[in-house]
């Protein structure tokens, strides 16, 4: 492991860099009569970020303003401790950006764009060339980085605007739903190459996502929006993992197993082809384990599946964000 | 929720399948789209899966006519979707692209579709299949300025206005959040349950596992595996299932399932977990609990690690 | 991951005596950082070769270079006469600067390399970014909405002084060389400062014209077309109005002719020295004109920028 | 590779139409063909072919011509019916009529088909003539006035009087029908409909179609010319075209290119 530690907390020995990566308070937002964000105040810290709201919750346009394109109407925003409305140059020279869309200019190679962007960010022209290789190389692209752009596939594409936000050293990088229009095997790559770039890399990252089950992989804390305020934050072991008791999934004889769970008091309920097992207390003791095998041996039932019944991110989501 | 196919085994006279495709062919220039796949597609939700550039969005387009097979023949309801006008009054399609009429409403947008469709009734379809898709009615802004959920959403809608048998949807979720996306599903379902014919093709798999478990996969323009993804599954057997046991004795399940001769390999992990492997799932599951309780063990958990709908895409198409 | 240059100090990795494994993972950028100025250095710079076509395909660098090649050989061919065939001409009694255009009358032989560049420039610099979705990474950038719209002005404006300052100022000094350019110190320095000022004149407009049609539309060929159009148009028009008995003033509207002729009055030219429909026209009324319409259309590129939303 | 699972037993044929299923089954019996269609795609052909930049680029063109048409009038060296005529013809059927209809009917097909829109006209139970007609007719909507108002202004500025008028208004009319026809029917057969339709106008019907009487019949201007001629009576290079053809060639030209279109469309792949 590299010795550089990553988001235990622990400062660093780069500049020390502040625990909090973006403060918002009281954070309010109107485009004319529409609403945007009505008093959004959360405190991002280092590490992978999941940026989570439903369609038109607010998520883009604070994307936008951590990087001091738009104002708040009212509230304060400090990005990397800065002010990204008055020292905006600033926080966007430290911070990566790859935008929701896919179109990148079709007749440039990825190198000559990777390096363009580097350069736009500050980095001297041999600097951004070097760098702008090591990235494309970190990303997984060989020797396709001097096509053109524009004859390159989609999961190609998103894997070259991660390289374009990474390759000028950013300290934070925003990236805006990062996985669409990959098939799985491409989404797998791409997830595993994100948690890189959040824990060897070193570089905080806030993800814009719809795909909850993505954001429990890759994130270690999310932030939730809904009606255009902050509806939950913190860590997702701390959101998710509350237990509500065993999910139980067999292949036949269904029927038999539950009237001989019911026959060991515990109460069973249906969701679908799975049985939701609890005691009436609703945690899962070592007791209510033994209820579930031995009722398993006595009803001869083939167990497919038996896990524990927390609270996933998608119930959280579904239950606050109403 | 394992899509039980309703009615199996109807006597009545020679069925007509929603969709048949027998050795359709189709490629542009040398390029070779979709070779020799031939399926079958009852009612209720099927997924089509495969990675991109499988040749998913033009067998889609064979499927509603858009496009002519080079070679084979398509047959929805019976007939060719390419030549027999009036089939479409019985198919649905929702496509990939997201453009619509940028200067129309949802409900002018929607309307327009019922009336193309020779409805008695376009408003009043229209105001039913927005309501479905819990889009507003008196939305006066144009589609131009919807958001990419809403716009989805609006497509969906003009593809059941005019209640089709067959519905054929492109990817519909992408761009929605979970919420939309729920509601998307169970809107699928009940269209499945109702008896209508719905493919979907799709990438998010874990969402796909929740419409139902019919899949079609296609890799590289061919067929490389139909039917429910979970007998697909068994169907690996030149791949042993992986099972993670959680529990406070798992050497002790370990060995006593190794003694049963049900589980091949054991990898311990941790204190209190193991992953164990077996060609005979079938067997395991059967004596899995009953070993646990031999030994006097508390059994945690008990999950298989590539049982699910990704590690059976994985399997396909890296052959 | 930091590490600091594995061949000072500690190695970066584990290994002792002749043999290390070095860590080739991510390294962090310690180095100078440029800033908003380093970021409009290197877009004026990137925004140059891509009009040039620099790095694209040959078929982006026909039109460009064809445009110089317009530009510079008639420079060329004038100074090639004025030094070689001085003498003869001398001899039979006709003075050289009545076979070589003066300096005003040569802006009309390179009036169409002038347009050609406006037409291309400022299309290629301002549309394609937004059809590419590249406006959305500069803006993410430590540019904003006015620094970038410098960064491309400064672009189109280097450009177009390729063909409005370079063959004037390469025609002055070959003249001079050639001995038949201003003599003495004093008069070179006059006619300097007139090329330069000539040169800036003749390119702001155009340039700012086709800025302001370019920021419109996503397309570069209709905002090409569309320059083309707007310039001969209103030649037409102001043409037509200004011989059926509209008032002289009506002369300002004609975009093409407008800089000739400012030009022209800037080296003393007579009035009337681009077309007649421009004699009864007061210099002043020219030069407001000019600057109302250059002005204008800067402005009025700022306002659409200022209005287009990236981040939707 | 795994050799397919056997199939699993047919499934029942679908649901009667009868059976209503949660959404009220429509009724689907085959009628030859669906009422208010052809008004819907008017309506909607009308509403995606008005663009702020097509309507004012015709505008400005169309002011250019008024303003030729007052220095005509004002300037006293010039005959008003002579000239008039020669500027209309020249200016207006030559140019002014040939480039609004081909900017506005290549699109009206060609842009559905370019953003991949026309799917949800397509695929309908609708005849494939409704889908081509609805979008002429559409084009000729937006196009006619847009044309023929500034020349008719041009042309009584002039002081040639009405007959130049009316000749103007028929000449229009005419020579548009045919281009309609044509330039709907480009529209849907290549994909960028504007160069092509330039190279026919400037090179076709400027240059090859100038050679002699039989050429020029080749070429929808000659058709507007011969009828702007007759009407004014002031004789025009190759107008000579007889009376019946003069006026029927037309809709000859324009009923051949728009089945042409109608079998295209309903051969041709959507996206």
């Amino acid at each position: 492991m590299t010795d550089h530690s990553n988001s235990s907390g622990a400062p660093t020995d780069l500049a020390g860099r502040a625990e909090e990566v973006v403060v918002g308070k009281g954070i309010v937002k109107r485009w004319g009569s529409v609403t945007a964000l009505s008093g959004a105040t959360f405190t991002i810290h280092r590490g992978v970020t999941g940026l989570l709201g439903t369609n038109g919750a607010g998520k883009t346009t604070l994307l936008g303003m951590m990087l001091g394109l738009h104002r708040p109407t009212e509230g304060s925003l400090e990005v990397l401790g800065l002010d990204p409305v008055r020292a905006g140059a600033a926080v966007r020279e430290r911070v990566g950006y790859s935008p929701e869309h896919h179109t990148l200019p079709a007749d440039t190679t990825a190198q000559d764009l990777v390096r363009h962007i580097a350069e736009v960010h500050g980095l001297p022209h041999r600097e951004a060339t070097g760098r702008a290789s090591d990235a494309l190389w970190q990303v997984g692209l060989g020797e396709e980085r001097f096509r053109p752009i524009g004859t390159m596939s989609t999961g190609q594409r998103q894997r070259v605007k991660l390289a374009q936000a990474i390759a000028h050293d950013p300290q934070l990088v925003l990236l805006d739903e990062p996985t669409d229009g990959l098939d799985p095997v491409q989404r797998d790559d791409m997830l595993a190459l994100i948690k890189r770039v959040g824990t060897e890399f070193g570089i905080d990252i806030i993800l814009s996502s719809h795909l909850l089950e993505e954001v429990e992989r890759v994130c270690d804390n999310a932030v939730i929006i809904a009606g255009g305020e902050v509806v939950a934050s913190g860590p997702i072991s701390e959101l998710t993992g509350a237990d509500r008791g065993l999910l139980v999934e067999v292949d036949d004889r269904a029927p038999a197993l539950i009237v001989a769970l019911r026959a060991g008091g515990a109460e069973v309920s249906i969701d679908g082809s799975r049985l939701v097992v609890t005691r009436s207390g609703g945690s899962a003791d070592d007791e209510l384990y033994d209820i579930v095998r031995d009722a398993l041996v006595e009803s001869g039932a083939g167990l497919r599946r038996l896990t524990n019944r927390t609270v996933s991110l998608e119930d959280v989501f579904l239950e606050v964000g109403t | 929720m394992t899509a039980v196919a309703r009615g199996w085994g109807f006597d009545g006279p020679e069925p007509v399948w929603p969709i048949e495709v027998s050795g359709a062919s189709k490629w542009f220039g040398d390029l070779v789209a979709v070779s020799d796949v031939s399926f079958r597609v009852g009612q209720g939700v099927t997924a089509l899966l495969g990675p991109n550039g499988a040749g998913k969005s033009t067998m889609l387009r064979m499927l509603c006519g858009l496009t002519a097979p080079a070679r084979g023949t398509v047959r929805i309801l019976g007939g060719d979707p390419r030549r027999d006008l009036g089939l479409t009054r019985r198919i649905g399609l929702v496509p990939q692209q997201e453009v619509v009429f940028e200067s129309l409403t949802a409900f002018e947008f929607v309307r327009l579709a019922g009336v193309l469709q020779g409805l008695d009734d376009p408003d009043a379809a229209a105001v039913r299949a927005l309501g479905i898709v819990e889009m507003p009615v008196d939305d006066a802004r144009p589609t131009s300025t919807y958001s990419k959920g809403m716009r989805q959403r609006v497509k969906v809608a003009q593809a059941i206005v005019h209640d089709p048998d067959v519905i054929v949807l492109d990817e519909p979720l992408t761009g929605l959040d979970p919420r939309q996306r729920l509601h998307m599903i169970h809107l699928f379902q009940r269209l499945g349950d109702d008896g209508k014919c719905v493919i979907v093709s799709s990438h998010v798999l874990d969402e796909v596992e929740r419409f139902g478990s019919r899949v079609l996969v296609m890799v590289q323009g061919r067929l490389a595996a139909e039917g429910d993804f979970r007998a697909i599954r068994e169907l690996m057997d030149d791949r042993p299932h992986r099972i993670r046991i959680r529990s406070d004795r798992p050497r002790a399940i370990s060995s006593g399932l190794l003694d049963r001769g049900v589980v091949m390999g054991v990898q311990l992990e941790g204190a209190d977990a193991a992953v164990v492997e077996t060609d005979n799932v079938g067997h395991f599951r059967q004596a899995v609990a009953d070993v646990a309780r031999q030994v006097g063990a508390h059994l945690y958990e008990v999950s298989p690690l590539d049982d699910d709908l990704e590690s059976v895409f994985r399997y396909l198409v890296g052959r | 991951m930091t590490s600091s240059d594995p061949s000072i100090g500690a190695p970066a990795s584990s290994g002792t005596g002749a043999a290390r494994i070095l860590e080739r993972g991510y390294r962090s950028y310690d180095g100078p950082r440029l800033g908003a100025r380093g970021a409009m250095r290197s877009l004026v710079r990137h925004s140059v070769q891509r009009v040039l076509g620099l790095k694209r395909t040959f078929w982006n660098k026909i039109l460009p270079f064809g445009a110089i090649f317009i530009a510079y050989v008639p420079a060329i061919a004038f100074v090639g006469i004025a030094a070689l065939l001085k003498e003869r001409f001398a001899r039979n009694g006709v003075d050289i600067n009545q076979v070589i255009p003066s300096y005003a009358e040569f802006y009309l032989f390179v009036w169409a390399a002038i347009l050609v560049f406006a037409a291309l420039a400022a299309p290629e610099v301002l549309c394609t970014d937004r059809r590419s979705g590249m406006l959305g990474l500069y803006l993410a950038s430590p540019l904003n909405r006015d620094t970038y719209l410098v960064a491309k002005a400064t672009a189109v404006a280097f450009v177009l002084s390729l063909v409005t300052l370079g063959p004037p100022l390469f025609m002055l000094i070959a003249r001079t060389i050639a001995g038949v350019g201003p003599d003495g110190f004093g008069a070179f320095i006059g006619v300097l400062w007139r090329v330069v000022v000539g040169g800036v004149i003749v390119a702001a407009l155009p340039g700012a014209l086709s800025l302001a049609i370019a920021s419109t539309t996503t397309r570069r060929a209709a905002a090409s077309a569309a320059f083309i159009l707007v310039t001969i148009g209103s030649a037409v028009v102001s043409e037509t109005l200004v011989n059926s008995g509209a008032s002289a003033s009506l002369f300002v509207i004609n975009l093409p002719y407008l800089p000739l002729e400012l030009v022209g009055r800037l080296y003393g030219e007579p009035a009337g020295f681009v077309s007649s429909s421009s004699i009864n026209t007061s210099t002043t009324t020219m030069v407001v004109a000019y600057l109302v319409i250059t002005l204008g259309c800067a402005a009025f590129v700022r306002f659409r920028y200022q209005s287009i939303r990236v981040t939707r | 590779m795994i050799d397919s699972a056997p199939p699993p037993p047919p499934p029942p044929p679908p649901p009667p139409p009868a059976e209503s299923g949660w959404l009220t089954a429509a009724d689907s019996s085959d009628r030859p063909s669906t009422p208010g269609a052809f008004a819907a795609l008017y309506r909607l052909m009308l509403a995606t072919q008005v663009s702020k930049a097509r309507v004012l680029s015709l505008g400005a063109m169309g002011l250019v011509a008024v303003l030729v048409g007052f220095a005509i009038g004002r300037a006293d060296v010039f005959d008003p019916v002579r000239d008039g005529t020669r500027f209309i013809n020249g200016l207006g059927l030559s140019v002014l009529v040939p480039v609004a209809t081909l900017v506005f009917a290549s699109a009206s097909l060609g842009e559905l088909n370019e953003d991949s829109t026309l799917v949800y006209l397509w695929l309908r139970p609708v005849a494939r003539w409704k889908i081509v007609g609805a979008a002429a007719l559409a084009s000729f909507t937006v196009t006619w006035p847009l044309v023929t108002i500034p020349l008719v202004i041009a042309a009584a500025l002039t002081g040639a009087g009405g007959s130049l008028v009316v000749g103007t208004v028929a000449g229009v009319t005419i020579s548009m029908v045919g281009y309609i026809g044509l330039f709907v029917a480009l529209g849907l057969r290549v994909k960028r409909a504007l160069p092509w339709g330039l190279l026919y106008i400037l090179i076709w019907e400027g240059f090859v179609a100038n050679g002699n009487a039989t050429a020029a019949r080749l070429a929808v201007r000659s058709y507007g010319r011969s009828t702007l001629s007759a009407i004014t009576g002031v004789s025009l290079r190759l107008a000579e075209i007889s009376a019946p053809w003069r006026w029927a060639m037309p809709f000859v030209v324009a009923f051949v290119a728009l089945a042409y279109a109608t079998r295209r469309l309903s051969r041709q792949d959507v996206a």
